[in-house]
Order: C-alpha cells, then structure tokens, then sequence
C-alpha cells in the first residue's frame, strides 16, 4: 500500500470535491464542515506520510513512478523516444513543504468561515488548489511539476476574481499574467532541457548536467546553454518568489484575495519559488548557480531592504504585510545565495517559518476586516482593550515576523545571514539594515492596531474558539520550530547535503 | 548546587506562564505567585553564588541543532562573574516583585504585569547563565521582549505605546551590531562558545583588524542595550513604563546587559587596545553627556534615567580603562543604590500622582520612610565617602587614571560632581521646602513596598565593603577566579584620587543646596548667564530632533520614494506593456474595417513584402 | 517553330493577374470584381498551357489542370453571382465598399 | 485507360468518400421530395449516420497498407486515415450543432445545409487522400465552394450575406494565388504527381531557377494559407465567423481549417522535400525564417486583436487565427514529431473549439446577441454550461489537464527540440499566450465574477446538445490527463513514413 502513498496524499483532496459535488450549495453548514473535514484527509494521510518516512534517509523516498506520455522521434541518430514518466517522490525537503501545506490548509479551511457566499464552489476550487501545491511538492520530474504548478494558477485565479475585495479581479489577472510569463519562461526552459537530455527525471538531469563538459558535447549542452537555462529558471522563479521588481502582483493580491487565500497563498505559493530555486536553481546547475551567488545575494538584500523601506509608510495593513512578504522573501535568497549549508538550511527554514508567520498574520488581518470592515491603520488603536487574545496574537505574530529569539523567523534570518556572512561579509552587513527596519514597520503596523488610545469598533469581538484554533496551533508550530528547530534541520540534512555536494560543499 | 542552576530561570518562565492563563483574575494575590517563583530563584541563586565562591564552576551543553558538521549548542554556564549576576537580577527581580505587589495595587491587569515581570526575569537570567554568544545573543532580545511589554504596559497612553516602540527599536539597532559581531567571531573561531573564542584570541587565530572589528559590533550591542551615547535616547522614554518596571530593567539589571556583555566577552576586548579606547570614550562622554541633561529635567523618572545612562558610562569608561573589577563592582552598587532610588520615586510619585518634581517638596515629613531611603541612595550616587557609590566610582576612577586616560579622567570627575548636584537637587526639591502642589492624600506606601527599599537601603550602604582597599578586595579575588584574565595589578592610584572625587561630589551637594535649599543662588543662575547652552542642556541637546530629523524623516522620506518608484516605475514599465499590447490590439482591429478588398490588398502586401525579404536576404541575387 | 519564348507568355499571364488583382482590389461593383477574380484564374490558366508546352519538362497534364481549373472558375463564378444576388436582395446594392457592416 | 483498367483499381479504399457521396446524393433526392413544411431534422440524423459509416469504414481500414489508386491521384496512407478521422469527426458534432440550430428569422426546413455540408466534407477527405495537385485542387475547390454556400445559407440575414461575399472574393482571390504558385510548381517539374514533382525538384537542372522555386514556395504556401486563416491571408476570417451561421463558423474554424493543414502538409512537404536551396541547404530548411515570420505575425495578429473583440464569434475568429499560428510552429521546425504533433493539436482543438462553439450557439441563440455579455453569470444560471465552457477556454488558452497544454507542449518540444532551437519563436508563442489569456479568462471573469441581470435566466440545453458538450468536455480532460490514448493510437495505427512512400504500382499504359 506505501507504494501508492504520495499519490494517494496528493490526490486526497478530490474526495472532498467529490462529496461536495452532491452536496447541496445552500447548505452552508455542512459544505464548511466538508471543506474542513476534506483537508483533514490530507493532512492525516501527510501525517502517515511523515511517519513512513525515513527521517535520517537519503535521497527519495516513497517513490513512484509510470510511464505516461510517449513522444516518440524519429531522428538522423536512430530511434528516440521521449518518455515522460509519472513519477512522485518525497525527500527531507518536499516532506517539510508538503507538511506545511496540509497543515496551512486545514488552518485556511477553517479561516473560510467568513467566506460569505457560493461556499460549494469555493471549497471546490480550494481542495483543487491544495491537490496542486501538494503535488509541485511531490512531482518529480519537469512536466509533472509544471502541470501541477499551472495547476495551482486556476484555482487561485477564481479564488481571488470572485471572493476577494473590490478590486479582485484585477488583482486576479495580475495573478494570473505575471506567474503566466514565469510559467512561459518555465515551459520553454523545462522543455528545451527535456530535448537535450531526454529526460525530465530532476536526478537524472543533475547527473546529466554534472557530466563532464566533454561528454556534454556530444549532446550540445555548453556553458553557456547552463548558464541561459539558469537564468530562465531563477527569473520564472523570481517571478514566483518574488523578486523586486517583480513583486506588484503580489501586493495586489496580498490586499483583495480573501484571508484564507492569501494565508494560503503567501503561505505556501510563494514558496514555490523558493522551492524552485533550490531543487532547480542549485540543484541542476550548480555550478552556474554558484557564480551567480553575488547576484542572487545583491537581489536578496535588494529585496530585504526594499519590501521593509516600502513596509515602513504604508497605510493599510495588508499592505504592510505584503511588502514584508518580498522582504522576507530577500532573506530566502539571501540564504540561497550563501551556497552553503547555513545559508541553504536559513533559507528553507524561512520558507517554513514565513509560511507559518504569514498565514498567522494574514488569518489575524482576516479577522480585524471582519470586524471592521478596514484594514486601514487609521481606523484602528487599542484593540488589545477589547480583544486582548487577538491583540497577543497579533502582538505575537508580529514579534515573530521581525524575527524575535525563541521563533522560527530567528532560526531563519540568523542561519540566512550566518551564512551569508561567510561568503559576503559586506553584502551581509548591509542586509542587516533590514532587521532595524523590519521591526520598525512591524511594531510600527502591529502597535497601530492594538496600542493607543482605543477606536470604536463596530463589532469588537475577541478571537471566538474556531478562531482561536489556527491562531494557536500556528502559533504553537511557530514557537516549535524556534525552540526546537533540530527537528526541522535533521529532515532537511540529507537532502542539503546531496545539493551542497553537488555545489561543492 | 550548581547542578540545578539552570533550574533559576525556569521559576519565572513558569510564573510568566502561569499568570498568563490567570490573567483574567480579578485578584491580586496571583502576586504572590510571582513573589514565591522569584524569590526561590533567588534562594537558589545564593546557593550557586555560595558554591562559585567556594570555586567551583560548571558548564553544561548539548547540541541545540546542527549546521552541517558544525553543531549549535545550549546550555548553561556558571562562573564568579555571572553567579554575581544571577545574585543581583534575582535578588532585584525579587524584591521588584514584592514591591509591586503595593505598587500596581487596582490595576485592571494587575496578573498580566507579574507575567510580563516573570518573562522579563527568565529572560534577564537566561542571559546570564548563557554559555556562548548566540545564546545569550538569544535571551538578549528576549529581555528586550520583556523591556518592551513592560514599557508599553499602559498601551492606551501614546507616550507609552511610542517608548515602547522606541525602546524596542533602538535597542535592535545595537542588537544588529552584536548580530554582525557574534556571526563574523563564528566564521573566525568556528563556534560561539565563550571558551573557545577565548582559545582562539589567545592562540592569536583571529587578525588583529578583525579582533577590533569583531569587538567594536559587540560593543554595539552593549551600546544600544545600556543606553550609551549615540543610542542612548530610548531609555529616559522608557520612563513611560510603571515605575517597578524602570527600577529593575532599566537601572538594575537589563541596562546593565551592556556592561555585563562587554565583561563577559573581556579577553575579545583586552586583545584589541582600539576596542578598549573606544569602550572607555564612549563611556566617559556618555557619563558626562547624560549628567549635564540630569541637570535640568523636570521628570523625577527622567533624572534618574539619565543619571542611569550616565552611571552606566561611567561602568563602560572603567571597563574601556582596564578597570575590570571596577565596572563590575561598580554594576553591583549601582543596580542596588539605583533601584532603591527608582523604587523610591516610585513611592512618592505613588503618594503624590505626579512625576514633575515642580509640583512636589516638603515631603520628607509626610514619607518618613520613603525620604530617610531617598537620601541614601542620592548620597550613595553622589560617592559621598562610605557609602557604596563611593568605593566604587574612586575604583572606576583611579583605574582611568593609572589608565593613562587623563582626559577622561576629569571628564568623569566632573561628572561626578553634576551627579552629585543634580541628585541633591531632587532630593532637596522633592524632600525640602514647601509643598508645591495638592498633597492632600499623601501618605507613606505600605509595608510590601518599603521592605524591599529598606533591603536595598542597607545594601546600598554595605554593598561598598565588597572590595575596598581598607577592608579587602573580596570582589576581585573572587572574578579572579573566572576565565577573564584580569588586568595585572588592579590600579591603586595615587592617594589624592578619593579626596578630589568625594571634594568634587561634596561641592556638587553643597551647590544644589546653596540654590535648591537655601535660594543663596537663583535658580535661573544658569540659564541667564548661558542662555544658549542651557537651552541646549534643557532639549537633551536635540538628540531626539536630531535623529527625527535625520533617521526618521530618511527613512520615512526614503520609504515614501520608493512608493512612488513602485507605483511609477515598476508599475509604470508593466503598464507601458500593456499600453502597447493594447496599441498593437488598436492597430489590429482598425486594419479590420470591413472592407474585404483591403483585407485583400493587406494579404497581398504580405505577400509582396516578404517575396521581397527572401528576395533581399536569400541570397537568390547575389 | 514558335520565337516567342517562355518568358514571355509568363509575363503575359503575370501581368493579366496583376490587372485581375487590381480590379479585384480596386472596382466598387461587385460582379467586375468577381469577373477580376475569373481573370487571375485566367492567367494562372495561360501560365499552365505555357509551361505544358515550353517548360523544362515539359507534358500534358498542364492542360488538363487548366480544363479543371476553368470548370471550377465557373463554379466559383456562379456561386458568386449567387450570392451576390442574394446580397442585393437584401441590399439594393452591389458595391463593394458599402458591404462593411461587420468590422474590427 | 479503359475499362479493365478502370475495374482494376481498388476502389473499396474510396469506401468512406463514396458513404459520403452517396449520402449527400440521397440527402439531396429526400429533400426533393420533403414536403416544404416537414421538419429537416431527420436529414440531419441520416447525414450523421453516413458520417459515422464513413468513419467505421476508416477504422476498418486502419490495418491497410499504402494504397494508391489512380495513378496516385488517390491515396490511401496513414496520414489520410488520420486525418480524415479528424475531418469526420469534427462534421459528426458540427451536424448536432446543426441540427440544432434555430432562428427566428430564418426559415426553417431547409435541408441543402446537411448535404453541402457532406460536400464540403468530401472535399476535405479528397484534399486529405489525394497526391496530385489537380486532384487536391478540386477538393479544395469542392470545400471552398460549400463553404461559400453554406457562410450565406441565412439568406435573409444580411450579415450572412456580407460574410459569404466577403469569403467568396477572398476565397477567390486566395485560389487564385494558390493557383498561381502551382503553375509555377507545374511549369518547373512537368508533372502534377506529389511524388514525381518531388522527383523532379531534385533535378540539378533547377538549380538555375532557385528563385523561382521559392517563389512558387512563397506564393503556393500564401495562398494556402487562407484556408487555415493564417497570416498574411487571414482577415476575412473575422468578418466571415462573426456573420456565418455558428454551425458553419464551427465548421470553419475546425474542419476547414484541418483540412488546410492538410492539403498544406501535402503539398508543402512532398512536394518540396527534395528542392534545393542555395548552396547545399535544402529549400525547407532555408524557408523556415520566412515561414516563422509568417508564423509569428498570425500568433501576434490573433491574439493581440482579440483583446478587442466584444463580439464573442469574432472573438473566436481571432482565436482560431492566433491557433493556426501556433499549429504553423511545427511546420517552421520540421521536427521528425511533425504530424503528431499537428494531428493531436488538431484533435485537441477539434475538441475545444466545437465545445466552445456550442456553448456559444446555446447563448447566443437564447439571447440574440453575438455579445460576449451574453456570458453574464451563467455560472449562477447554468453552472452545467460554464463548467465545460470553461475547460474548454482553459484547453485553448493551454493550461495543464487539458488538451491544449500537450498539444502546445509538444509543439514547444518540436520547436526547441532540433538544433538550433528556436528560442525566439517559442518565445513569441508564449508571450502571446500570455495574451491570449486575457481575453480567454475574460470569458471565464464574465462567467464567474459578474452576476449578470440575466440571474436565473437557465440556459436550455437540448439531449445532443448535452452530448456534444459532454463528449468534448470528457475529451479535453482525459486527453490532457491522458494523451497517450491519443498518441498510442497514433503510433499503434500509423506510420507515417508512409506520407513519404511513392507506390509503384501501374505502368502507364496510353494505348488508345
């Protein structure tokens, strides 16, 4: 039965649409229940997942793999086929981003209690995302984690057009059309490397690619066709991530999509990109990736600085939220950008511990506008007065976000910048620029909502206990991983070390 | 003993967790709570100091998690210097707690301070107790945390919830510079274990540049966390926070991290002669910069404040001139004798509702205890002879002298002379004369508050004898015994040092009573004969404007660019695009006009003009 | 037997579908230009005979495409006029440049 | 050639042309004798039966080998079978459009639809079965002129009338063109056989005449670029689908086109397979920028002036000349995945354009608007409609799970598979791509974000209707889930060598 494990967790959430489909679209009880029950199954059969998996194991684990589509060509050389295979398998670092998918989703389920109409479709639409981010993290090869990355697009793009705030559907098409170029670049880098090689498998593309370079002759792959294929894939990823000055979509989104979405999106979605630039970016080319450290260092600072002097003025708090999110992201390529095992450990563990912050926050957000009516800052002050939970949360949240000890965004930012600090002292030093200003608009934002002199609030009501249930279990896994972070590295490890070999070291 | 050390710390993290689930409680005996926690920290940690003195240390560690090869660890350490800590936080922390238990009596969220004073506490002695860097680096924003919930505890007043911010953010800017420190020792020495960056400076692993470097960012570190000169502008803010609160994180313990972290990393410090000038200047312009404002300020909280950040240079010049023993000695008096002043402020202002010390006087008939205590603690940070401050800043002293640092040894003479006066002069504005303002109310605060001042009265006292040339030098023998090294032969400079100090802290007395008690001088003396510097003197030397001016105004001004580099620019570009696309997508369906002899006319162009490329290009004609 | 050469019956028909173009693009009746369009046919039509008999390789079958060819110009022709009825029906007109209801 | 010759050929190869001829010959006999106010729904049901025998006929002779009848004028290889199960299949469900097609204006009854449109079919299946230019002529001729027909069959309606005089005098100008490249394909070979010009083509005596061979190329392949409504003669299209019938915009958009390709693939890769170039490139090899060019402006034209559109039938006009372009991308690269590669596209598009079109057809003959608000809240109003309707956008705009992204991902493998790649012309088509989902999502947005006044308003679906939609929805999904059910039957039924095999099979013999 462990053989169809992953493709049993990835495809779990169909059964939630299958109820769905016969269940009634007024009934809006039972369809929320469905829609929490339905991203339990994955989140239990992640959890089975986790327990067949081999913590200390290296290389892939619960693998899968069939042969799905074959092109079959007919050339000068002889006969060649091109098999694309089905193939999913998890290893430390899909196993960690699968877990916080299934987790934040069920969080983001439950935060849908305040989606306010066609609860059938959206749930729908929502189980469809979840079969896609879950998927990105298991696929395998090239064609099956772009097909699940496009498939994470649809979803997000309903999601965002139909039940977000009054300007959704141009946030939606912004959605769609900048991930659409990274996409585009995506394909047209995936599948000029799947000619070359014959393969889309990542393995045997990182042995092909670490061919020697006289060998590589012979199936035209030069330096500098790396190099290009490198540049395709960290742009389609920046994209992604992402990057200044790639970001407006991104706040756009932040600021119309509904809560749970946006906890979903810069919870999980961003992270694809981190996702990428590892297992794609470091891991097939490594040796270009590590000439290209500066670069991806420069823009991670760029990126740091940026969102948080952006973060500091702004006047609506999703706002704030979402230029800390692209300054955040600059500390993933920071410690990407490090090429050595702090900085690639940080700039996971920020992929995770961002994930956690982010969908706090953002639920947190959720819950004021609910309230509100607002997420205007202006309208806001001494919250903590009447909802003092919400106000620690948020306080909490916050603190978490600018990176305090004892949190995951500690353990992050310090191995991102530790290792940093080996390669790029003075690149680094500027970095840290960031931190000051990461907790001047954090504590700037945070404090807006819950210190001061107190604002009437049309419904003032502190957090209620299906509220208080992602607040605190993601609060919790955050003050988890802060203090006991070895739980995370020691998953991480075998899968860092195969790509810090490949980076040498 | 030494054994359950680590044990000491976890009494307040539980307190704090405790009274964070109680926090609803409309009862103030969840005080006791606190009360008990701390004080069996305390007990315990009279039981380490007792164990180190009698010499025995220990050090504890297991992996934390690991990079790599390299393993991060946790533990606990217990040596002379930070047993002496654990003493002062405990104890102080102790005797806050019990203080307050009088002082927050009616507070609406009377459970939810003893939680924030129990985080701070775990957090204080956590640091201590660290055996390397990042764990102390770790427990030093958590004291921060403390600091801030602390301050910010009346969240609904601006002030607060502004010194709050402040504090937070300031301190992280020193934070940063530790950050930058502890992780460039780490790539020399390959951990941040104490011991082994020890190890490393001595075998001369690390290049002397970057030993300066390394040190200058820790010194940062300490900088921003005891409220030197440049970043010293948060801590008389944080003033905004109950009075308990100023009493033990920003006079006795927390502020004083500072001085603790640059004690702590010595050997780092000792190995870089730089690193010890700049320690030793900024200290002493900090000492004189922060008396010369205690001199006019109005706050009762305020002055104390400053002379807080002014004590605590005077702790960093003595470090910076090799007076070891004398920081640390003078760390200890100054966190008894300067809580005692805080916790008796707090007292009077408890008595009289007001902070400005224009509304107050005469109050010595009505606070019989609270006075009598006031003025120990004013006469033992002015240095007057016997009593602690006095032994310990002719130490601090006579080590800058037989530093060669003449200039800041008068610098910190004449420090010690504005320390003296302003402090009389509080004393004898808020003690002496007539009353100022409604005292109708006023009455002596009750036993849980005196006590504990009465114990830091008598501490603030004897705690001088600790390390006196007359009575024995218990205190350096004792740090002796530590890793430090200390600096060989202890100054004893020469004989004249002790009476220029206690002339120079006696004048200070004598001048504020000439102006304050007996009105021989007039008030306004100064600010008619130098308007000007007075003026300045008045404004905290527009620090505060300065940095708003500057810092604040950049980056808000900064921030507020990049807005519009965002919406124009990067928004602009993608709009340009999609303006041509549409322009492209205008041009397309105006060639559509329905005519299909132009559609035909089009085609045919097409045709002609790329019969014409192939042509041109193909090659076919040349 | 014959002095005219190939070339020269090619830009005979070039330029007779070079005028059949022009009136095809340019004339507002509609059925000259429908008879335009005949006469490009046409001119394919010189050019297949031509080539039949002079070109390289010379054969038959040029001939025969061009016996097809006019039979399915005349299709093409009647259709057209078919339609062109139907349009004037509707209409009351045959010009060209007023058949632009449907633009952009 | 006399008789005995004549009985000597096989014509049970021609067994699907002739179901198909002899049922738009009985059609046309039963609408004789109809009377005028009987239904002509039953004609539609009996045009669909041929179809479908012509289909199983087809599929009966999968196991065939090469046959050639008629000195090659009619050839029966894997590339006809393949294609013309494409051609059937596509009438099959434009026939259920048709069938169910109704105006108000019109009247009613009227059968010569069903058996023009059989015409029209047998011209393409010609087109796809034959290797002589003649004979191709004449197929392309026999579609084209059912077209014409059938663009105008709303004889009342005035817009229909603009939109088959305005394909009539393009139509016309296109063959003429077309024509005229072939003359010169004639005049430089001597023959009209596929096969012998090939021959010929590598005559070292052409090698004079470079010029002209790639100008007969250019001008042969421009021309036929209007069935396909590509670049640089695509701008009736618009104008023809906005005022066509929908069943015949279908038809156009999806058989017609197919059969453009085909007759494109046979005359362009037959015959100029062997053509020189200059110097020792071959001429398809030193074409394939001018062909790119050509390739690139379709995408471009498409899909940047649908963004404009308001009218939804126009809307897809231009889709379908931004999908041409893309289908024309295999043909630049010349990759040896070329006819699979153009096949499934086809299929895919078969299938997402005529599901499109009937849910257009549905809406706009509900509404008597051709405007794309007629998409208005039909997710509120016929969640049942929106729900494969947008499958099918998604599988034109080429998102994964459906056909369209294996159909757009190979032709990314074909373009970017040889060397060089072609980066900017990949490029182009992704970047348009981007475009063109502008506009497909805006039907989506229209659909599912604006709930229109038209709330509640249920769209009534006739059972074939359903069928269609069913069917073509079911297609999408499974051949983007699935593609190798397509591409299996592709490689299991097909060779497609044997588009390159010249049968020898009768001597000529001119005896008479």
């Amino acid at each position: 039965m462990n053989t169809y494990l992953l493709s049993i967790l990835i495809f779990s959430p169909l059964l939630g649409v299958l109820v769905l489909l016969f269940t009634p679209s007024h009934d809006e009880k039972s369809i929320k229940w469905i829609g929490i029950l339905g991203t339990l199954l994955p989140l239990g059969t992640a959890l089975v997942t986790l327990s067949a998996f081999q913590m200390s194991g290296e290389g892939l684990q619960l693998a899968e793999k069939f042969q799905w589509v074959s092109y079959e060509v007919f050339q000068s050389k002889g006969d060649v086929s091109y098999p694309i295979f089905y193939e999913v398998g998890v290893n430390g670092l899909s196993m960690v981003l699968i877990l916080l998918t299934s987790v934040v989703s069920v969080l983001a389920a439950i935060a849908s209690f305040s989606i306010k109409k066609d609860w059938k479709s959206y749930f729908i639409l929502f189980f469809l995302l979840e079969i896609g981010m879950l998927g990105v993290f298991a696929a395998q090869n090239l064609f099956l984690f772009f097909i699940f990355f496009e498939i994470t697009l649809i979803p997000m793009f309903f999601l965002i057009g139909r039940w977000g705030y009054l300007e959704k559907e141009k946030a939606a098409y912004s959605f769609l059309i900048y991930n659409g170029v990274g996409s585009a670049i995506l394909l047209i880098a995936f599948v000029t490397m799947f000619m070359k090689t014959g393969t889309m498998n990542f393995e045997q593309l990182a042995y092909t690619f670490s061919l020697p370079q006289s060998e590589l002759n012979q199936l035209n792959i030069t330096k500098n066709f790396k190099m290009g294929m490198l540049i395709a894939l960290l742009v389609a990823f920046a994209v992604k991530l992402p990057v200044a000055p790639l970001h407006s979509w991104m706040v756009r989104v932040h600021v119309q999509a509904p809560p749970p979405i946006v906890m979903i999106h810069s919870g999980i979605l961003l992270k694809i990109g981190a996702y990428g630039l590892i297992v794609f970016g470091a891991g097939l080319f490594p040796d270009q990736f590590k000439s290209l450290a500066f670069v991806i260092g420069l823009f991670g600072v760029i990126n740091l600085l940026y969102g948080a002097f952006l973060a500091i003025t702004q006047r609506d708090v999703k706002r704030v939220l979402a230029y800390s999110s692209v300054s955040h992201m600059g500390i993933v390529l920071i410690g990407l950008a490090s090429v050595n095992e702090a900085g690639m450990t940080g700039a996971v563990f920020q992929v995770v511990s961002h994930g956690l912050i982010s969908a706090l926050l953002f639920f947190l957000v959720g819950v004021l506008y609910e309230r509100a009516g607002s997420s205007n800052l202006k309208d806001f002050g001494g919250v903590a007065k009447k909802m003092p939970i919400f106000a620690g949360v948020m306080l909490a949240g916050g603190l978490a976000s600018l990176g305090l000890p004892g949190m995951s965004g500690f353990i992050s930012e310090f191995m991102a910048f530790l290792g940093l600090f080996e390669k790029m002292p003075v690149l680094a030093a500027i970095g840290t620029l960031g931190l000051i200003l990461t907790a001047v608009y954090v504590l700037r934002a945070v404090l807006a909502i819950t210190f001061g002199a107190e604002k009437e609030l049309p419904n003032a009501r502190d957090l209620s206990s299906t509220e208080r249930i992602p607040a605190f279990i993601l609060l919790a896994a955050i003050l988890f991983i802060g203090i006991y972070p070895a739980w995370l590295s020691d998953m991480l490890r075998p899968t860092l070390d195969v790509i810090l070999l490949g980076l040498g070291g | 003993m030494l054994q359950s050390s680590w044990l000491i710390p976890l009494f307040p993290l539980l307190s704090f967790i405790l009274l964070l689930i109680l926090r609803k409680s409309k009862s103030e005996s969840t005080a006791w709570i606190g009360v008990l926690l701390t004080g069996i920290s305390l007990v315990l940690s009279v039981g380490v100091w007792l164990a180190v003195w009698q010499g025995d240390f220990i050090k504890v560690e297991g992996t934390w998690f690991q990079i790599g090869e390299r393993a991060i660890t946790m533990g606990y350490e217990v040596n002379p210097l930070n047993a002496l800590m654990l003493v002062i936080v405990s104890l102080v922390s102790f005797l806050v707690h019990l203080y307050s238990k009088g002082y927050m009596h009616g507070d609406e969220r009377f459970p939810v301070f003893f939680a924030y004073l129990g985080l701070f506490s775990f957090a204080m002695l956590g640091l201590v107790l660290s055996p390397n860097l990042l764990q102390l680096y770790m427990f030093w924003e958590l004291v921060g945390l403390g600091s801030f919930l602390l301050i910010g505890f009346y969240y609904f007043k601006p002030e607060a919830k502004a010194a709050a911010k402040k504090a937070f953010v300031m301190t992280r800017i020193g934070d940063v510079g530790l950050f930058i420190g502890m992780v460039l020792l780490f790539w020399q020495v390959g951990s941040f274990e104490y011991d082994e960056i020890f190890a490393s400076v001595k075998n001369g692993d690390i290049s002397s540049g970057m030993l300066t470097l390394t040190a200058l960012c820790i010194f940062v570190g300490a900088i921003g966390k005891s409220g030197q000169l440049p970043l010293h502008t948060w801590l008389p803010d944080a003033m905004e926070g109950p009075t308990p609160v100023s009493a033990l994180i920003h006079a006795a313990t927390m502020v004083a991290a500072g001085v603790y972290l640059v004690a702590a990393m010595y050997p780092l410090f000792q190995a870089s002669e730089t690193a010890l000038t700049v320690v030793a200047v900024v200290g002493g312009v900090t000492a004189i910069f922060a008396a010369s404002i205690g001199l006019m300020q109005k706050d009762i909280k305020r002055v104390l404040a400053y002379s807080t950040v002014s004590q605590l240079g005077y702790m960093m010049l003595a470090l910076g001139a090799s007076g070891y023993v004398a920081g640390i000695f003078h760390l200890t008096t100054h966190a008894f004798f300067k809580a005692l002043l805080f916790l008796a402020a707090g007292s009077v202002i408890h008595a009289v509702h007001t902070q400005n010390i224009e509304e107050m006087g005469g109050l010595w008939k009505k606070l019989r205890v609270t006075g009598p205590l006031f003025l120990i603690g004013a006469l033992a940070i002015s240095g007057v002879p016997l009593l602690s401050g006095f032994f310990s800043k002719d130490e601090i002293l006579a080590s800058t002298y037989a530093d060669g640092k003449y200039g800041l040894f008068w610098l910190a003479v004449v420090a010690a002379f504005m320390t003296a006066f302003y402090m009389f002069r509080l004393f004898f504005l808020v003690f002496t004369g007539k009353p100022r303002g409604d005292q109708s109310g006023v009455h002596e605060s009750p036993g849980v508050m005196t006590l504990p001042m009465i114990v830091l009265g008598v501490l603030a006292v004897v705690a001088g004898y600790l390390n006196t040339t007359w009575f024995g030098t218990f205190l350096s023998d004792y740090l002796a015994r530590g890793p430090v090294e200390l600096p060989h032969a202890e100054h004893h400079g020469p004989g004249w040092i002790p009476i220029v100090a206690t002339a120079a802290s006696l004048l200070g007395i004598a001048l504020a009573y000439l102006i304050y008690r007996r009105g021989a001088l007039s008030r306004d003396w100064m600010t008619r004969s130098l308007p000007g510097l007075s003026d300045v003197i008045y404004n905290k030397w527009y620090v505060d404007e300065g940095y708003d001016a500057t810092f604040v105004k950049g980056t808000k001004g900064l921030s507020k660019l990049g807005i519009l580099f965002d919406k124009y620019v990067v928004d602009g570009l993608v709009a340009a695009v999609v303006s041509g696309v549409q322009g492209l997508s205008k041009i397309g369906s105006r060639l559509q006009n329905g005519q299909v002899q132009s559609y035909g006319t089009f085609a045919i162009f097409g045709i002609v003009i790329l019969l014409l490329i192939v042509a041109l290009t193909g090659g076919y004609f040349s | 037997m014959s002095s005219i050469p190939l070339a020269a019956y090619l830009m005979l028909a070039l330029i007779l579908f070079c005028i059949g173009l022009f009136g095809a693009l340019t004339k507002r009746n509609a059925v000259i230009v429908l008879i335009s369009i005949e006469l490009m046919l046409n001119a394919v039509n010189i050019n297949l005979v031509a080539f039949a008999k002079y070109s390289i390789n010379p054969g038959l079958t040029g001939q025969i495409f061009s016996l097809f060819t006019i039979t399915v110009a005349a299709a093409e022709a009647a259709v057209g006029l078919a339609i062109l009825i139907a349009l004037y029906r509707n209409r009351q007109t045959v010009n060209v440049d007023e058949m632009d209801t449907m633009k952009r | 050639m006399d008789l005995d010759t004549l009985f000597s050929f096989e014509w049970g190869v021609m067994s699907p042309e002739f179901i198909i001829l002899g049922t738009a010959t009985l059609l046309s006999i039963i609408d004789l004798f109809m009377k005028r106010e009987s239904s002509r729904k039953p004609l539609a049901w009996l045009a669909g039966a041929g179809v479908l025998a012509s289909l199983v006929a087809i599929f009966m002779q999968l196991d065939q080998d090469v046959t050639s009848i008629l000195y090659d004028t009619y050839r029966l290889d894997s590339f006809s079978k393949a294609f013309k199960i494409l051609l059937l299949l596509g009438t099959l469900l434009v026939l259920v459009l048709a069938s169910n097609y109704k105006k108000e204006d019109v009247e009613e009854n009227r059968g010569e639809f069903y058996y023009l449109l059989l015409a029209a079919l047998l011209g393409a299946m010609v087109m796809a079965s034959s290797a002589d230019l003649i004979t191709l002529f004449v197929g392309l001729e026999l579609l084209s002129l059912s077209s014409y027909i059938m663009a105008g069959l709303e004889r009342k309606n005035k817009r229909s009338n603009e939109s088959a005089f305005k394909y009539v005098v393009s139509g016309g100008i296109a063959t003429a063109i077309t024509l005229f490249g072939m003359s010169y394909i004639f005049g430089l070979t001597g023959e009209t056989n596929l096969f012998r010009i090939a021959e010929n083509m590598g005559n070292v005596e052409l090698l004079k005449h470079s010029f002209l061979i790639v100008f007969a190329f250019i001008i042969t392949f421009a021309g036929l670029t209007f069935k396909i409504a590509a670049a640089p003669l695509h701008m009736w299209a618009p104008d023809v689908y906005e005022g066509a019938p929908v069943p015949v915009t279908a038809f156009l958009s999806v058989v017609s086109k197919t059969a453009g390709f085909v007759i494109l693939l046979r005359v362009i890769i037959i015959t100029f397979i062997a053509a020189p170039g200059i110097g020792s490139e071959p001429l398809l090899l030193q074409v394939q920028p001018y062909v790119m060019i050509l390739a690139a402006a379709t995408m471009i034209i498409g899909n940047v002036t649908a963004l404009r559109q308001r009218n939804i039938k126009r809307m897809f006009a231009y889709s379908s000349i931004a999908q041409a372009g893309y289908i024309l991308v295999p043909f630049v690269s010349n990759s040896s995945l070329l006819f699979e590669l153009i096949w499934f596209y086809l299929l895919a598009y078969l299938f997402m354009n005529i599901g499109a079109f009937t849910v257009i057809q549905l809406l706009t003959s509900q509404e008597g608007s051709n405007d794309i608000g007629v998409f208005r809240g039909l997710f509120k109003r016929s969640p049942w409609l929106a729900v494969p309707m947008t499958f099918f956008v998604l599988s034109l705009a080429g998102i994964p799970v459906t056909a369209g992204f294996i159909g757009k991902f190979g032709i990314f493998m074909g373009a970017l598979g040889l060397e060089p790649a072609h980066y900017w012309l990949a490029a182009v088509m992704m970047a348009t791509t981007l475009v063109s989902y502008v506009y497909y999502f805006n039907i989506i947005a229209i659909m599912f974000f604006r709930d229109g006044d038209s709330e509640g308003k249920r769209v009534s679906v006739p059972g074939s209707m359903a069928a269609v939609l069913a069917f073509c929805a079911a297609s999408v999904l499974i051949l983007g889930i699935m593609p190798d059910l397509a591409l299996d039957f592709f490689y299991g039924n097909f060779d497609v060598n044997e588009f390159f095999m010249q049968i020898e099979t009768e001597v000529h013999t001119h005896d008479h």
